[in-house]
C-alpha cells in the first residue's frame, strides 16, 4: 500500500501547471468567450507536444504509455485552470478508446486532432463545431465520426467558454469503435475527468477566495478573520480534501479494472461536484457583491463547476448508480 | 384567528387575476439591459394607467388606497400570472416609504406619482468600494454650498442596481466629515444627469449591465432634495434598509409561483426524478407556503400595532430575509438538478431556471448579507452579547 | 384575514405555562424518569380542573367547546416542559374523537380518565399500563379499549419520562368508535399534537442555550459571543419561527375542515420535527460536555424531540404524504 | 501509487479474521459502567495474551511490532467482527503515544505493558470547569515538595471519561503560578487511589457513568511519575492532543463497520425505506470510503517522512476529525430515521443504534470542538488571519 504520487507524476503535473499558468490565465478563458474559434490560441500544440493529449496511447501508437493516475493530477490543473478546450473527452476518452479498440485514428489523435463527445447521458458536445472528431454513444456502443460528417446545432451555456452544441449523425457498426466493454470503460473515465477537473476548479475557487477575504476589510478587520467566514471555507476545504482522495482513488481502479471500478468513479463524480457547488457557494457569499460580476474572475470557475456537476451524469445519478452495488460492495471492500 | 379573506378580497382577487391574464406581456426578455429596461417600463407605465403600479398607495399618487391584505392578493397574483419583476421596484419599494416617512409635502407631490408611472426612475446608491456589510463606512462626502442654497456631492457608490438606465439615485453621503460611522451622514436625492455624475455599467454574474458604478465629482443637490434632516441621514436609511430586508420587497407570491412551476417542471421531468429529489421539492413547497402564512402573521402584527417599529421587529424581518433568501436559492437549485444536462443552456425554454438561479444568488449577499442577519437574529432577537 | 391569537387565548395559555412551571419543572420530569405511576404526581387533576382536557369537548359534555387553535397554544406549553403525560392522545385525539362519534366515555375523559394511544404507523404508546383507555388503529377504524382489557408489554424508551409499551386487545365493531372519517381526523389531530409540542421543545432548548450561552466564558469572553455559535442558535430560531406558524396554520384548516388538511398537518409535523432536531444538535453543540450529561436539564427535551420525531409520522412520511397533494395544492392554494 | 496489500499484510488480515471470529465476545453491554468495564477488561486482556492488544508496539510491551498497515487491518477486522469500542483506548492511543515520545526507559517500563494488559487503565485529565475549549485556561496546580521529592496536585478534573472507573489518570496542571496561559504547565501522570484524590461519577447522556469530576487536594506525585520537562507539560500534551484528534483514536475501520450495518438495516427495513433515505445512505457509505483512502493517503505521508510533524499536519488532523465526527453522526441519525419509532428504545435488538447516536454526538465535542478545529482549518491550513 503506497496511496501517493512519486516524484515524476508530481513533476509532469508542474510542468503543465506552469504551461497553463502562462497561457491559460482568465484572459484566455475570457478570450473563448468570445473567439469565433472555441480554443485558447495555440495551447493544443503546446499540449500535444507534452505529450499530455497522447498520455494514455502506448508508445507504439506515440504516447506515452502512462495511466489514469497520471493523468488526473493533470486534469485537476486543467480544472484550475478553466481549460476550455475538450481535454477529457479527448485524451481521457478518446485516446485510450481508440488505442484499447485497435483503431489506427489513436495516432492522428495523439499527433493533434481534437476529439469532442456527447456522453450517455447528455444531450451535448462541447467544441463539437470545431472539433476534427465526435464521439457519439448508441446502445452501449462508442462511435467516433469525423466532423464532417455530423451535423451540430449551437446552444449558449451559462459558461460562454462552453461551446456547446447536439450532434446528430448516422452511426452504424461502421462507426463503432471497440465494444460494450470499452464504451463503458470510456464513460466511467470521461466521468472520472470531470471528477478531477471539478477538484481543481473547486481547488482555484477556494484561493481566489482567501487572497481575497485576507484583503478585503470590513469593520476594521480582514473579513477573513470572521468566524462565519472561516468555516464556510473550512467546510469547503475539507469537502476538497476528501473528494481529492475519492478521484485518486477511481483512477487506480480504472487503471487496474478494478471490479469496483464503476462504484469507484461514481463515489468520485459524486464526492467532486459536490465540494465544487459547495465551495462555488462558499467563495461567492464570501466575496459579497464584486463576486457576482463578470469582471471579477470568480464566475469563470464558478459557471464551470455549475456545468460539469450535470454532465456525464449528476451526483444523485451517480448515487444511484453505487447504491446498485452497495450490498455488494459492504461486503467485498476487505476481501 | 380567521385566515380566509372577504368577499371583497376575493372580488379584488378576481378582478386583478382577469386584468393580469388580459394583459401580462410574454416574453419582454431581461430588464436589466437597456432595451428590455425600456420594453420594462412601457409595461409598467400599462399597470400605472390600470391603476395596478402601486395598489397601497394614495389616489393622488397613482394608487387605491389598497390594504395591505389587497397589496399582498395583487402580488401572489402578479406572480403567478407570470408578471416580470418590477424594474421600478428599488423606488417604490425601498424610497417611497421613506418619503411617505420623512418626505416634505413638495417632495411627495413631486416624486411619488412620477415614481409610480416610470418617468423617473430610481437607483440605490448605499453600498461604495469599502462600505458594504459594513455601510457605516461610507466615504463619500458633501460639502456645504450655502450660496447655491445646497450640496456638493463627490465620490463613488457600487452596486447600484440598474444604475445605467435609471434617471434618479438616491444615498447616503458624509456630511459632517468630523462625525464617525453612523453620525454626520445626510440622505440625497439626485438626478443622475447632474454635471459632475459620472455612471459607468458593471456587468452582472448573468452578463446583463445590471449593476452601475456611480462616480460623483462636485455634483450640486438643491436642499430641497435632501431627505429627512442633514445628518441624520442613517436613522432615515434605516428605515428603508428595513424595506429591503423585510416584508415588502419580497413578497411571497414570488416563491409561492416559483414554487409551482417548479412542481410542474419535476412532473414534466419525471423521468429522471427520484424520490430524493421529490423529497427536496417537497420540502422548499413547505417552504413557500411557511413563508407565505408567515407573512400573514407579520401583516396581522403590523396592523394590530403590536411590536411594529420595535427593534425586535426590525431583527424580525432578518428572520424574513434569511428564510426566502436562503428558500429561493434551493427553489433554483433544485430546477437546475431536475434540468440535469440542461441546466446550463442559457437559450431555449430552460433558460429562466438557470436566469433565476444566478439572480437567487445575489438573496444571501444584499441588503446585508446573511452572515450579518445571523447576528442580528442571535443579538437582538436571541440577546446574546455583541462582543 | 387575521392571523394571530386572541387576547383569551393567550391569557389561557399564560395560566397553563404558570401551572407547568409550578408543577412540571425539571425536577418533576426526572421524576417521572424513576415513579412507577408513569404521571407528574397531581398535575392531570389540576389541568382538568382547569378544563385543558376537556377543552375540545362541548359545552353540553362538560368541555370547553374550544378548538384545535386553542389546544395548539396549550400543547407547546407541553413540550416546552416536557410534560410526561399523555396529553396530546388524551385532550387532541381521545376527545374530539369521542364527542363527535357521540360516544358517552367523552364525559369520563373529560372528567379526567386518562387515553394512551397507539398511532396508526406506530408500534407503541405511552402510558398504556397507567391509562384508563387505550386507543388503537386498525384498518382505518380507531377503537378505544378499556385497559383491563387490553394486554401490555413494556419498552424501555431513551426518554425515560415516556414509558413506552406495545399493545394488544380484541378488537370489533364493537369496540371501534365513529367512522373512518373521525379515525382520519384523530390522527391528523395526534400529529398536529406533537408538532405542536415540538415546537415548545426547540423554544425551550433554545432558552437553556441562549442562557448558558451568555454566562459561560471562555478564551475570556461569553461563548455567546463568537459568531458560530451565534449562527447555529440563529439558524435554530428561524426554523422555530416558521415552523410555528405552520402549526398554528394546520390548526385552523382542522378547525375548518379544509380540504387541504391533512397536507397542513403534514407541513407542520415535517417543519417542527426539523426545527426541533436542528435545535437539539445546536443546543448540545453549543453546551459542548456540561449538555453531555444527565445531570443538566438539556437531555430531557432533547431526547422528547429525538422521540417526537419518530412518532405519528416522521418528516419523510408526512413529506410523502403532502406529496400525494402537491399538483393540487399548487393548483388550489389561491382559488 | 499501490493500492494493494502485500501477501503478508493478506495472511494477517486472514489470522485476525479466523482469530476474532472465534473469540470476539457478544454481549458485553457497555463498557462504562462499573460491571461492564471489568468484562470489557477480561475481553481486552483475552486480547493482550493472544498479542492483538498493541499490534504495532514493541514486542518488549505486548505488541507485534506491526507496521501502520497492519494496525489498520487489525482495526477494520476488529470492528467489522463486530467487536466492541476498548475501554483501555484512552491509555493506548492518547497516552502511551506520548510515553514512547517524551518518557524515560524506566516510565516506558514501568507503565506500557502493564496499560496493554490492562492491569493499569488510564483517564484522561485535561479539562477543568473553566477550561474546555480554551484548555489553556487550566487552573489546577502543582506546588513543588522539594523534601518530598515531588509535586502536589491541587484543583478539579472535569469530562474525565471512564475516570470512576480507571487506576491512573494523565493530567496538565499548572506548576508555575506567574506564567500565563500556554507557560508554566506540567504534565503527570497520578495514581488514583492517591490520598487527596477523590472521584466523583458523572452520568452521561446516554445514562451510564461514563464520566467523572476527579477533585484532588494535595495529592502527591513523586518526580518519577512527571512525564517530560516540567513547566513543558503543553508541548507535550499537544502531541497527545494531535492523536487524539487524529488519526489513531479513529481508525477508519469504525465507520466503514458502521456503514456495512446501516446497509444491512436499509434491506432489513425496506419497506419504509424510499429512495430519499437511500440517497442519503449512500452519501454515508461514500464518506466512509472516503475516509478510510484518505487514512491512507496520511499514513503513506506519515511512512514517506513528508509533513509528519509540521503545523500542517497538526492542522490535516483537524480536517480529519471534523469529517469523521460528522459522519458518525449522519450515519446514525440515519439508522434512526430507518428505524422510525422503534429508534428510541433502548431494549432490544435496535438499542445499539440510539447507544451510537448518543455516543457519535460527543464526537463534535470532544478533543477540542469543530468550532475550534474549523478556525483551526481556516487559520493554518488556508491562511486566514488569527484576528
Amino acid at each position: 500500500m503506497h496511496f501517493d504520487f512519486d516524484d515524476d507524476q508530481y513533476a509532469f503535473r508542474d510542468a503543465v501547471r506552469a504551461l497553463l499558468d502562462e497561457r491559460c490565465g482568465p484572459d484566455a478563458v475570457r478570450g473563448a468567450w468570445t473567439s469565433n474559434e472555441g480554443h485558447v490560441p495555440g495551447l493544443w500544440s503546446k499540449l500535444t507536444e507534452m505529450g499530455v493529449i497522447g498520455m494514455l496511447a502506448p508508445e507504439s501508437a506515440g504516447g506515452l504509455g502512462l495511466s489514469a493516475v497520471d493523468l488526473v493530477l493533470i486534469l485537476e490543473e486543467a480544472g484550475a485552470h478553466a481549460l476550455p478546450d475538450p481535454l477529457v473527452e479527448t485524451a481521457a476518452v478518446a485516446v485510450p478508446l481508440l488505442a484499447d479498440a485497435g483503431d489506427d485514428r489513436v495516432r492522428e489523435v495523439v499527433d493533434g486532432a481534437t476529439v469532442a463527445a456527447v456522453s450517455p447521458l447528455d444531450d451535448f458536445a462541447i467544441n463539437a463545431d470545431v472539433a476534427d472528431y465526435v464521439l457519439l454513444f448508441r446502445d452501449g456502443l462508442a462511435h467516433l465520426v469525423a466532423r464532417p460528417d455530423v451535423s451540430v446545432v449551437p446552444h449558449r451555456s451559462v459558461d460562454g467558454a462552453r461551446r456547446l452544441s447536439t450532434v446528430t449523425a448516422d452511426l452504424s457498426d461502421t462507426t463503432a469503435v471497440g465494444n460494450a466493454g470499452l464504451a463503458a470503460r470510456a464513460f466511467d473515465a470521461g466521468a472520472l475527468g470531470l471528477a478531477a477537473e471539478q477538484c481543481g476548479l473547486a481547488q482555484r475557487m477556494l484561493a481566489i477566495t482567501v487572497d481575497y477575504v485576507r484583503e478585503r476589510r470590513q469593520f476594521g478587520v480582514p473579513v477573513g478573520s470572521f468566524q462565519a467566514v472561516k468555516h464556510h471555507l473550512a467546510n469547503s476545504r475539507v469537502a476538497l480534501e476528501f473528494a481529492r482522495t475519492l478521484v485518486h482513488r477511481a483512477a487506480y481502479s480504472l487503471d487496474h479494472d478494478e471490479p469496483a471500478t464503476a462504484a469507484h468513479v461514481s463515489m468520485a463524480k459524486s464526492k467532486a461536484d459536490e465540494a465544487a457547488l459547495l465551495t462555488a457557494r462558499a467563495a461567492l457569499q464570501c466575496h459579497g457583491a464584486i463576486g457576482y460580476t463578470t469582471e471579477h474572475d470568480l464566475h469563470l470557475f464558478m459557471k464551470r463547476s455549475w456545468a460539469l456537476a450535470r454532465s456525464w451524469g449528476s451526483p444523485a445519478w451517480h448515487r444511484r448508480r453505487v447504491a446498485a452495488s452497495l450490498a455488494r460492495l459492504a461486503q467485498e471492500e476487505f476481501a | 384567528m380567521d385566515l380566509g379573506f372577504s368577499p371583497a378580497e376575493h372580488a379584488f382577487r378576481a378582478e386583478v387575476r382577469a386584468w393580469l391574464e388580459a394583459n401580462v406581456p410574454r416574453d419582454l426578455g431581461s430588464g436589466d439591459t437597456r432595451d428590455g429596461f425600456a420594453r420594462h417600463l412601457e409595461w409598467e407605465r400599462t399597470l400605472f394607467d390600470a391603476r395596478y403600479a402601486v395598489v397601497s398607495w394614495p389616489e393622488a399618487y397613482g394608487g387605491r388606497d389598497a390594504s395591505l391584505w389587497e397589496w399582498l392578493i395583487f402580488e401572489e397574483e402578479y406572480y403567478r400570472a407570470g408578471a416580470p419583476q418590477r424594474v421600478t421596484q428599488n423606488g417604490i419599494f425601498l424610497l417611497a416609504p421613506t418619503i411617505f416617512e420623512f418626505g416634505t409635502q413638495e417632495q411627495k407631490d413631486r416624486i411619488l406619482r412620477r415614481m409610480a408611472s416610470g418617468e423617473q426612475t430610481w437607483a440605490q446608491g448605499w453600498s461604495e468600494p469599502n462600505a458594504g456589510s459594513d455601510l457605516a463606512g461610507i466615504a463619500s462626502r458633501a460639502v456645504r454650498d450655502e450660496a447655491a442654497g445646497g450640496w456638493r456631492l463627490s465620490g463613488q457608490k457600487t452596486w447600484t442596481t440598474r444604475g445605467a438606465f435609471c434617471t434618479h439615485l438616491f444615498g447616503l453621503f458624509r456630511s459632517d466629515p468630523d462625525a464617525e460611522r453612523h453620525h454626520g451622514l445626510t440622505y440625497f436625492l439626485l438626478e443622475l444627469s447632474t454635471p459632475g455624475v459620472t455612471v459607468r455599467p458593471v456587468e452582472r454574474l448573468d452578463g446583463d449591465e445590471g449593476f452601475a458604478e456611480v462616480f460623483l465629482d462636485d455634483a450640486f443637490v438643491p436642499d430641497a432634495d435632501v431627505l429627512g434632516e442633514p445628518n441624520e441621514g442613517w436613522g432615515v436609511a434605516m428605515a428603508t434598509t428595513g424595506s429591503e430586508r423585510g416584508l415588502t420587497l419580497r413578497s411571497p407570491g414570488r416563491f409561492l409561483a416559483t414554487a409551482a412551476r417548479l412542481v410542474e417542471l419535476f412532473e414534466e421531468q419525471a423521468v429522471d426524478a427520484d424520490d430524493a429529489l421529490r423529497d427536496r421539492m417537497v420540502s422548499a413547497y413547505i417552504d413557500a407556503e411557511a413563508y407565505r402564512w408567515q407573512t400573514f402573521v407579520t401583516v396581522t402584527r403590523m396592523l394590530d400595532g403590536r411590536d411594529a417599529g420595535s427593534e425586535s421587529s426590525g431583527a424580525h424581518s432578518s428572520m424574513v430575509k434569511l428564510f426566502w433568501s436562503e428558500l429561493d436559492v434551493r427553489l433554483h437549485e433544485l430546477a437546475l438538478d431536475l434540468l440535469g444536462p440542461h441546466a446550463e443552456l442559457v437559450d431555449g425554454p430552460t433558460a429562466p431556471w438557470m436566469k433565476g438561479y444566478e439572480f437567487s444568488l445575489s438573496g444571501p449577499i444584499y441588503a446585508g448579507t446573511n452572515e450579518i442577519q445571523r447576528n442580528v437574529v442571535a443579538e437582538r432577537v436571541l440577546g446574546l452579547p455583541r462582543r
